[in-house]
Formats: C-alpha cells, structure tokens, sequence
C-alpha cells in the first residue's frame, strides 16, 4: 500500500489533465486530420492538408491574430503597470478598495460592455456625432471597424488580468529595498530600474500567460467592434465549426493555435522558472 | 574639529487620522567623528524617526541636520555620504552576495578594478569570502546580516547608521555580533549611529548613549553615567533593573519600613530613591557601619547560573531585588522565608524626581 | 495645493470608473427606454415598458439563468473546495507545480475547449456511439442540449476561478491553528469546520464573486451545449443586440441583469466586509 | 506515585529526499507530577518533535510515550489530556478571546454555565477580563500570549506543553512573562513542560532540565547542577559563558601558560578545564593561596552595568572572560593592558572529555 502511494496521489491529477486537457486535444487533433462533410460524415484519412491548407488559406487572419495578441498584450502592460503601482505603492491603508474600483468594471458582462461600446462608439453615435456636427473631427472619420478598436477591446477586457498579477508582485517588494538602494546612491529612476522592475517581473510575465493566449484566441472584440479588415482566427474557427460545419479545418487551426501557445507558455514558463511566474500568479 | 553628526531641533510631524502627531518633539545632537553613539528608548520613542531623518529618508518638520558641518536638511538620501544598515536588512532578493555588496560603489560609477578589489576585501573582513555567489534567501540570519554590513560599509561612509541590526538573531548570535561589530567600528575608524532597544547591548558597545522617550531625549552620556546617574526614573527603570524606595526624605535620611536609607546630598521632601540590585548586600544581621539597611523577608530566590536573584518583600509590601554574584559554591546566604538585612554604600542611592 | 491633494488623489481613480462603468452603464440605461428600429433609427420616448414587457417575455429565461448561474457556482464549489483544499494542504513543496497541472486546461482558449466537448459528446460521437452499440446506453439516450450539459460547461469553464481564491485563502490558514484546535479537543471534522471552514469562507465569497456573475450572463455555453429548452438571457440579449437589432429591449434586458448582479455584488460584499472579501481575491 | 509523562526510548524518523534523518534518535525521560521540566538545546536538536510527540502530534517511529503510566503512543492530539501553547500562539484569528478560549471547554460539551464561569477565573488569572471581545490581531504580543495560556490551562489538562512560548516578546516583556509563568504554574500546580532554546529562561524557571543536542538528551538535572558541573564540552558551552583551558593534567595539576590550574579528582592525561567566568578573581599581584592562578594581560573591558567582563589573554593566545560584579564604584580592579593574575577556587575547575 505505502508504496502504491506516490502513484495514488499522481492518479487525480493525471486525471484532470486527462479528461479536461489530452482527452479534447487527442479528439481535435483527430478531427483534424479527418475528411468529409456535415451530410455524408466525417472519416479519419491523416489528410495533414488541413493544416497545410487552411494555415495557407488564414496565414493573414494567424498572423493579424498574434500581432494583436502581443499589441494588446503590450499596451495592458504599458497600462497596469502604472496601475498596480500607484495601488501597491500609494494605495495605503486603502489599497483594497482601490483595488475593488479597478475591477469593478470587469465584473459586468465582457459581452455586454463590450456591445455598450460599440454603440457609445459608433459612426453616427453619442461620442462622434457631435463632434462631427462641430467640426472637430472630419465626416468620414470613424472609430470602429479599426484596428485600433480591436486592440482597444481586447486590452479593454483583459487589463484586469493583467494588473492583478503585477499588483501582487509589486505589492510583495520590500519598500525597504528601495530605501536602502537611494541610500545606496541610486537616484529614485535608477532604484526603480535595478530593484523594483526586477522584482515585478514574475507578475508581469503572470500577467502576460494570462492575457496573451485569450487575446489572441478571441473572437467577441474582432466580431463586435472591428471590421472585414479585422478578422482574427477566433472568428475564422467559430465561423467554421458554428456555421460552415467543416470541422476538419476548424480543428487544424484550433489545434495549430492552440499548440503554438501551448509551446509558447511552456518554453516561457521553462525560461523563467516555473516556480516563479506561478508563485507570482497564484499569490 | 566639527562634529560627524548634528541634529538641531529637530521635530518630526505627521499627520495621522487628520491629527499631528509629534514623533521626534525637538532633539539635539552632536555626536563625534569615530564615536559608536547609540539612539536608545523603547519602541515608539522616535529613535528610528530620528535615525531615518540623519539618512535622509525623512525631512524634519522644524529644525537642521548637518553631516561634517553641511547642511543636508533637504538633500536626497542618494546624494548623502552616509549608509544605513536596515532592520530586516533590506537586501535585494534578486542579487547575489557580491552584486548586494558593489550595488553602491556601481551606482556611484566606481572603475570595475576598484569595485572587485573593495568587494573582496570587505567580503574577507565580513567573513564571507567563497559566498559570492549566494542569493540573500539562502543564507542564515546571521550571515545577511553581515552581507548587509559589507553592503553599507563598503562605501566607505563617513558615518554608519545602523537600525536595531542585531534585532532578528538569537541570542548567542547577537551576543557574538556585538563583538564583531565593535571590533569592525574600531578597524575601519568609522562614525556608527546605533538604534536598539536594547539595553545591554547600548552598554556594551556604545561611547555614548542618548535615551529617548515620547519623541525627546532623557539622558545623553556614557554608558557608565547612564547606568550609574540616571537622570529620570523613566532612564532607571528602562536600563536594567532598578529598585524604587519612597518616602520622606529628612536630612539625608530617609525612613522605610523599619530601616534607613541614606541619601547623601538629597533635597528634603517626597523623594523616589533608587538603587541598583547589584549594590545591594544581603545578610541576616544588621550592619553596624553607617550604611543604608533595610530589613525584610526573602520571598524567592531565583538561581541564574552567574548570580542568583532575591526578592526580598519589605513590611510595607514594596519588593526589593537583590543580585548576588555566584562567586562560589556557598553563595546562597538566604533562603525563601528568611528574615534579612539588606545594606548598601550611601552612594548608591539616588533620589530623582518622583 | 496641498488641500487639494485629496482630490487630485481621487481623480484617476474616478475617470477610471466613469469611462468603464458608468458610461456604459448610463449609456445602456439610455438606449434601454428608447424606442425605434435600427432602419428609422432610435429616439428616447423613455418608454420604461421596454423593461417590463421584455421582463414579462424573457421571465422564464431570467430565472433560468439565475438558476443556471446558482446551481453552477454550487457545484464549482463543490468541486474546487476539496482541489484547493488538497494542493493547499498536502500539496508540499510542490504546491505550485499542482496548482499549474490544475490551471493548465484553462489556458486554451474557452470556446474551443467548449467545441470540442460538444463533439466529444456527441449523441452518435465518439464516447456516447460505441456505449449505445454495445447497449449500455439506450438509443435515444443524449447528453448534449440538456441542462446538465450547460451547467456542466459552466462548470468546467470557470473553475479555475472559484479554485485560484479559495486555494489562496486555504494557504494562508496557519496549519498550527489546526493543530491548536485538535490539542483541544476537537476531533479532525470538528477542527474542519470550526477553523479551516470559516477562515477559508473570504476565498469561497471571492470565488462566488469571480463565478456566479459571468457564469448567468454567459451565452457560450448555452449556445454550444444546451438546446432550445436550455436558453439563458445572455442567449437572447445577444440575439437581440446583434441579429435583431432590437437595441432597446437588448439594453433592458442587459441593464436589469448587470444591475441585478452589481446590486448583489454590494449587498454581498458588504455583507462580508469589503476588506476581507479583496484581501483574499487579491492576494 | 506514577510519574506525568514518561517516554521510553523515543525514536523519530523522518524520509527527507529518500534519505532516513533521526531527528529523535532514542530519548528516555521520567517527568514529575507538578514538576516544570525544560527541554533546552539549540535549533534542530529534536526538542520540538519530542514535545510534539507528547502532544500527539508526531507518532514516534520506535519506543513508547506514557501519560499518568497509561500509554497514549497511538493516541490522538484531542484524546489526550495535554495542552499545548504553540510558538506563535496559533490562536483562531476568526474568534474573539472569549471564544478562543472557550473553545476546550466547548468541544469537550462542559455546561455552558461550567464554561462561563472557568472562562471568566481564566482570563482573570491572565489579567485580560474586559477584552473579552478583542480579535486576536487587535492585541499585543504579550496579550496574545496570555490569551494562548489561558486557552490552554482554562482545560485543567494534566500536563502544559509549552512551546517557546516567549520567543516573539521583546526583552522586558519575556522577563515579566517568565516570572507570571512560574507564578501560574506554582497557584495552578499542574506540570509545565517547556521547549526553549534560551538558557537563561530554563534557568530561571525550571525544577529540571533536559539538555539536548542532535536528537539525544546530554544531560538531565537541575539548573545548578547543569550549570556547575556540566556533563559535556557541548553542555558547558551551550550553557552561559564558559571558558576553556586545555592541556596535560599531572598529579592533578594542569600547566598553563604560565601557571597552574588545581583540578582535583582529574584523571590524568590531555583534558579540556572549564571555569566559569564568574568564579574567577582578577588581581595585580599573584596569589599566595593553594589556588588555580593564571597570569595574563587584560585585552578588554566591557562595562555592562550590573558587572564587568574582562578579557584576558594569556601568553599562548587563549582567551579568558572574567565577570566582576559591579558592587561598587570602584570594582574596575584592572584597566586594558594591564598585566593581571587570574584565580580561582580548585573546585570550581571542571575537567570534560575533550
């Protein structure tokens, strides 16, 4: 018994991966390789031309999605940061409530504030009608349908994951070893750069796990506030297992998606220590 | 000569809860190149207040701070020529032992050679050459605590201050530190700035003591004096143990519970006199010599392996500690119950206001 | 200037939340009694039987969704309890590297993990088929478009958040409190739900907090999983805002929920004490 | 009479990385009803798992742990009639001190009016009555302490287990703590095992002491006896300051430099001599008497208030302390530099296996 022990305590853990994690990958990778049609059904023929295929056929939607991805992940940390910092460094005795101010927002619907947006932003809407009808802004100048809508949405609906994180690893840095670095000559520029940025650097990489993968995977931002020009590959993938039904070239790009990030997450973790980045995440 | 050190009036300000709230109410200082000066006083007294503001980290509300005779009431802590040695050390978590250590002399664009050579030297001096390479995390208390000496002393400051750094050893590392640390002041000739609430070891290591109470200095003066002559009975109290006899003093004589303690030179009036445990002896018959005696009843005794600890309990219920050196195998004089003489030199009674 | 410092202290924080939340927020309480179609265009009439004719209508799938939304925090409780629990406590050394295996399934994208589930479980799928063949399973047996199935991907989608806060309030109860309590007397259960129960109840709020509101304005699942008996009100808001156009009753529909949410949201944490509800989704 | 608690060839093991580490290797003790019993010895030397193997906590690989002769080896925590205080009091942060401590009397379904009473005489013992409804973390460390004894005692347990229950107070504190704690055991008169690594605290407070070192005791008996006549080098150096003088000992004389070191009933052959530093006379001139005498030249002089400490370094290099009570003003008998004869009484010469 006591040596079936170690094995025992592996078992629950072998089998969430299993069910929650290998169990949809093996079957998406499966799909993926299959050939047919919604009527006739589907056959597995190791048609590796779907992925060849569709990576061919969405390079541009693959690429735009990343490159948004990483814009979007960049300017939430140009954003949080900052952020976090006033909280964790001024915030005080109130640093809680403060905290429950940045998040309120994110506590209504992603959907839905998302939409409210679209609306407040439109064309011929609240914000730009006016500013049209003074002369401010030229007839034809529009908001959305833009790239920068997009990324604005995507930023907009995951900063709170990414200021979380750098908050908690910021809050965590010793204000003392900031003293004792002026006190040690360095000017409050170079304390913050020697000290303090080192030191937040597992939350900000936390912060990145956590907004970079659904960034790029998204499809509501893409959907609602942007335009032909602005189609990701979360928006091809949907289309095509919700309304094409051709699962097969779903599945290639879902699975070549998702083992990108997963190869991403993994080298990243890898490169930081795992024991950091998750000590940063989970605190 | 000017002095490494001056506080002029100095009084710290903040504004807690909507109210001020004095934490330093006025100090001044001068304390000497190459002394060891220790800021001594319970928690909450100012000391570390005091402290931060000669390092830069506060700005006095009222009041100057002069390093050799310049005034930095206003300059940055960067920019000051002195080093601080922080409570929990504050050493950078993310560096190793020689990055912790040639952080300042970086910062201030030394030439690598130099850097490497000061680094090493003051590595040796601290002990912990062969640890370069070591994350703070990694060590034992006492080992940071000599990373974050290196770190400060290295330098080469004109002043050293150091808050309670001692404070998170046990206790034969502590004791082993203050021998260290003094034989460290006395090699490298620095000034040392030493905030502890520490009786003992102010005593052991400081030329100079200042006391500090609610925001003020009691009693600035040597170790001896300070122990000897307290000036308050807050200083008697707060360094080691004190016994506290009241009464009536008539001249030079005051009476208590059934014996006489002399006060040579004491004002006539209500009078707090008080005299040090150890200048008391205990005996079961009544001295003849012309010194304070006391009669009372032991009402423990406590062995603590270099002296033994008497409480004798007066007739008029006030409790009397007596320390006995344990000289020899048949030291103790008295056991629990006995009725004693307690006698001592009519110099060792001090009558302070009550 | 220095009197003024309190509110220039207040500014940021109150810009943040008005651009967030309170302009959506009065934007789509706006729209909400407007009336109009989107050919003609909107005007506001302040038609407030917007809300109680789309209440009326809509009734069955408001309360659905609050059921959906309750029953499915429940069980993620119920699950994410003894996880956080096991990693917390008997996790060790390598408390971090279980709570990675337990997050890593949420790093893939949430709507491709969902798909892929819908295949999985299939009526003629892959695990259902052979079972139906070999005559485990009735014929007519089905999982998909069921309740279970969507509170089962509700479920599954937000345990990582109902795990992460109680796992954090479960590793700062000192083990020795424990140790305290079973040295007087109380037997293991009765340490449980003295000292570890209470202490861990901020983590079970703050999970309650991070779960119960995205789970009943969720739609993905409903969509994906669940048939036409199984339709929440994110479903039809979302219909109505993006295939019917029907902007007023869609920001009715969406105000009454976000503002049902954020009144329950204050009364909760009010209820707990803000402080301690944040100091555990925080740290 | 059965004694309270006896463990009977106690041994713990643990698996750390694959590796089998003792860190109990085999501990018999016998201790007496109402007997305040220390387990002294530094960090890592198995006096925390020993006690928390009384408690309960821990279930020892080998041997057999009996309370009141009844074994309890596999009995759990709550089945056993022992109470414990823990390090850092452990006190239920979500209760109030009026529920912190009812919590025993609660669980073992004692009658609400039963409790309301105890409860009541507990934290008046304590001195906390009116702060029944404070939270743990509105206190002081002190408060918390007292709140952490009275939920122990307020169960009339057989035995109180105390785990350095002192060590997070500050100085003046655990002073006035220690004393409250030997006065609560003495009114309660129930058996106090105390875990402490402070051996000033176990010489203050103990009837008996267990000395221990890398998992085994080293000695066993009362604070003078562990104090005089050390059983070890290890006891005699954990145990207050001791100094060491080695050499080859001759007809029960031992030659060292210079001088002569009287250790009689001494085997002979190569020895370490300890000698405590107060036992030892500092004088100009050398002593006529049948005395052990030294000559050296005084290195140091540290006034420490209540005493002096000499140290004296003798011609080959060792190192002598010296304490002088302070008695008077004028104890210093010797300044630095100083060539001095050290003397002390033959008896007071301990020779140990070196």
């Amino acid at each position: 018994m006591k040596r079936l022990t170690p094995y025992l305590l592996i078992l629950p853990g072998g089998l969430w991966l299993a069910i929650f994690l290998v169990v949809p990958m093996v079957f998406m990778a499966s799909v993926s390789t299959q050939e047919g049609n919604v009527v006739d059904g589907f056959a597995q023929t190791f048609n590796f031309a779907n992925y060849t295929n569709t990576l061919a056929l969405f390079q541009t939607q693959f690429l735009r999605s990343v490159g948004y991805g990483l814009a979007g992940t960049l300017i939430a940390i140009a954003l949080a940061y900052p952020i976090a910092y006033w909280i964790a460094f001024r915030g005080g005795a109130r640093k809680s409530t403060y905290l429950l101010l940045v998040l309120l927002p994110f506590f209504v619907s992603f959907v839905l504030r998302t939409v409210s947006w679209k609306f407040l932003l439109a064309d011929e809407g609240i914000v730009l009608a006016p500013l049209k009808s003074l002369g401010v802004l030229p007839e034809d100048f529009h908001v959305l349908q833009t790239t920068v809508a997009v990324v604005g949405g995507l930023v907009y609906n995951y900063l709170p994951f990414m200021i979380l994180p750098i908050y908690v690893a910021l809050e965590r840095v010793d204000p003392r070893s900031v003293e004792a670095a002026q006190d040690l000559y360095a000017t409050r520029s170079a304390a913050f750069r020697k000290i303090v940025l080192p030191l937040s650097l597992p939350g900000v990489f936390a912060g990145v796990l956590m907004t970079f993968v659904p960034m790029t995977a998204d499809y509501v931002n893409a959907g609602i506030l942007g335009g032909p020009q602005n189609t990701m590959i979360g928006n091809i993938i949907q289309t095509k297992y919700l309304i094409n039904n051709d699962y097969p070239s779903a599945a290639a790009l879902s699975f070549t998606l998702m083992a990108a990030m997963l190869v991403g997450i993994f080298a990243y973790a890898k490169a930081l220590g795992t024991e950091n980045v998750l000590e940063a995440a989970a605190r | 000569m000017t002095s490494a050190i001056d506080l002029d009036e100095v009084i710290k300000e903040y504004v807690s809860h909507g109210e001020v709230v004095q934490a330093v109410k006025g100090v001044s200082l001068s304390i000497a190149e190459g002394e060891f000066f220790s800021l001594l006083g319970p928690s909450g007294c100012g000391k570390t207040t005091t402290m931060r503001m000669i390092a830069g980290f506060e700005d006095p509300t009222r009041g100057k701070v002069r390093l050799h005779g310049q005034d930095v009431t206003n300059v940055p802590p960067n920019k000051r020529d002195v080093n601080m040695v922080f409570q929990s050390y504050a050493l950078f978590p993310h560096m190793n032992v020689w990055d912790n250590v040639a952080f300042g002399l970086k910062q201030k664009k030394t030439p690598d050679a130099e850097i490497k050579r000061r680094v090493g030297e003051m590595l040796d001096i601290v002990d912990l050459t062969g640890r370069e390479k070591r994350r703070p995390r990694e060590m034992s208390g006492g080992q940071q605590q000599r990373v974050a000496l290196a770190r400060a002393l290295v330098n080469n400051p004109r002043a050293l201050l150091l808050d309670e750094p001692l404070g998170a050893l046990d206790l034969k590392l502590r004791q082993a530190m203050q021998i260290e640390l003094k034989r460290i002041q006395r090699e490298v000739g620095i000034t040392f700035v030493y905030v502890t609430h520490d009786q003992s070891e102010a005593l052991t290591m400081s030329d100079r003591i200042a006391v500090m109470n609610d925001g003020l200095v009691e009693q600035l003066a040597g170790p001896r004096e300070i122990y000897e002559q307290p000036a308050s009975a807050f200083v008697a109290g707060f360094i080691g143990t004190s016994n506290l006899l009241a009464g009536t003093l008539a001249g030079g004589v005051l009476k208590v519970a059934g014996g006489r303690v002399l006060v040579p030179g004491g004002q006539d009036g209500e009078v707090n006199v008080t005299v040090r445990p150890e200048k008391i002896t205990i005996d079961v018959d009544e001295p003849t010599q012309n010194v304070s005696a006391v009669p009372g009843t032991v009402a423990e005794v406590v062995y603590l392996g270099t002296y033994n600890s008497y409480a004798v309990r007066l007739s008029d219920g006030t409790e009397v500690t007596v320390f006995q050196q344990n000289a020899n195998d048949a030291t103790i004089t008295a056991e629990r119950g006995d009725a004693v003489w307690l006698s001592w030199q009519p110099q060792h009674s001090y009558a302070i206001g009550s």
